[in-house]
């Protein structure tokens, strides 16, 4: 299982109080998995993550994703730039 | 033809405001956005805010989105869009968006899409600074 | 809350391009657009051009507009209409068209109004020069 | 009757080369009746004319008009603006 990077932003980290952590987990699954995965890791913020969109090196995944060793995945809350 | 797609540290300078690097006689037209930190919002006196980003996909949405409304409305367009981040205060400029195009109705069209797409996937977030001392990350806009 | 609605002899200087006066905390975003001389139109290569105008009607019609705008979409809309009169050469800029307003979609709709309006009601005339030597006045736009 | 100074623009001015004349109209008629008075003293421009909007002081009237001594009447032809 590949060992990805994953990042937080604004209110996520804020409530994690963590920015970026690095975690393993399954090479083929998907979008919704790996957020389910990270709820899951991180209760407190199950309503927040719950929001949000998965992206995977910089670019917004859905459906199946393949995660590489190295990925960096982020956790995309609702934006509010403008 | 012209494309300008950046991300800027602080308030947008006023040299941000102008389409003047974008004009070009064989674009008839062009079609501006400029948005300004406001006082109020939601009912709130706003005094402030500061902007969260992830920058490397921030930067790759920005000239991602330049293309989407190339291919949409106009393949010869010129365009520049830039972003503010960090602290800001009311009447701060956070975004700019020139679009030149042949005609007016392309002109308009790609310029209302970045802005509107620009806030469903720009990977930044509004921290607002309130009257009464307290603070919110907003929720979209 | 700005209104400006003017005349210019000559194309618009370069002061025009930018909203920068419209700037207000009050006043989340600005709409703006700017015509500019184009070097060809219905399939010919245009060298030049020269407007005519009625003055003193289109002056008025030019403050009407921002009147009318400001009913329909945001009563305390900002507002700046300014059009060149006289010769031009491509690249030139003939209108410039700035609105500020607490929220976008009224800025834009009112920026799209005014030129459209404009191009209805103004009484100002364009008189096209072509590569081929030929003149010809402009039937609407 | 009232004398009225009528002006032309751009088309219209150089087709009956004459950018404006004094002409006694009567006083209480129609937009539609003035153009058509105009144009039967033009008729190099009838067509010119029978795509015009008339205004009177600065401001386009249809319909019914009143005319006064000294107004200042503009027969605009499509406008190109812009």
């Amino acid at each position: 299982m590949p060992s990805v990077r994953v990042l937080y932003f604004a209110q996520l980290r804020e409530r994690l109080n963590c920015a970026e952590e690095t975690l393993t987990l399954p090479e083929n699954t998907d979008s919704t998995a790996v957020l389910a995965l990270i709820a899951e890791r991180h209760p407190q913020a199950r309503d927040v993550i719950a929001s949000a969109r998965l992206a995977v090196d910089c670019a917004f995944v859905s459906g199946a994703v393949t995660l590489c060793d190295g990925a960096e995945l982020a956790v995309i809350t609702p934006v509010s730039g403008g | 033809m012209i494309r300008h797609a950046a991300l800027h540290d602080g308030p947008l300078p006023v040299a941000a405001l102008t389409p003047a690097a974008l004009i070009a006689c064989e674009h008839g037209a062009v079609a501006s956005f400029v948005g300004v930190v406001r006082n109020h919002a939601h009912g709130r006196a706003v005094v402030g805010l500061a902007y969260d980003c992830y920058r490397p996909m921030a930067e790759r949405v920005l000239a991602q989105l330049v293309v989407e409304a190339a291919n949409t409305f106009d393949a010869d367009l010129s365009a520049s869009i830039t972003h503010g981040l960090g602290a800001m205060l009311p009447g701060d400029v956070s975004v700019a968006i020139h679009i030149a195009s042949a005609h007016r109705v392309a002109a308009f069209a790609a310029c209302r899409h970045l802005i509107e797409r620009l806030k469903q996937d720009l990977p930044v977030w509004k921290r607002e600074r309130y009257a009464d001392g307290s603070e919110a990350w907003l929720k979209g806009s």
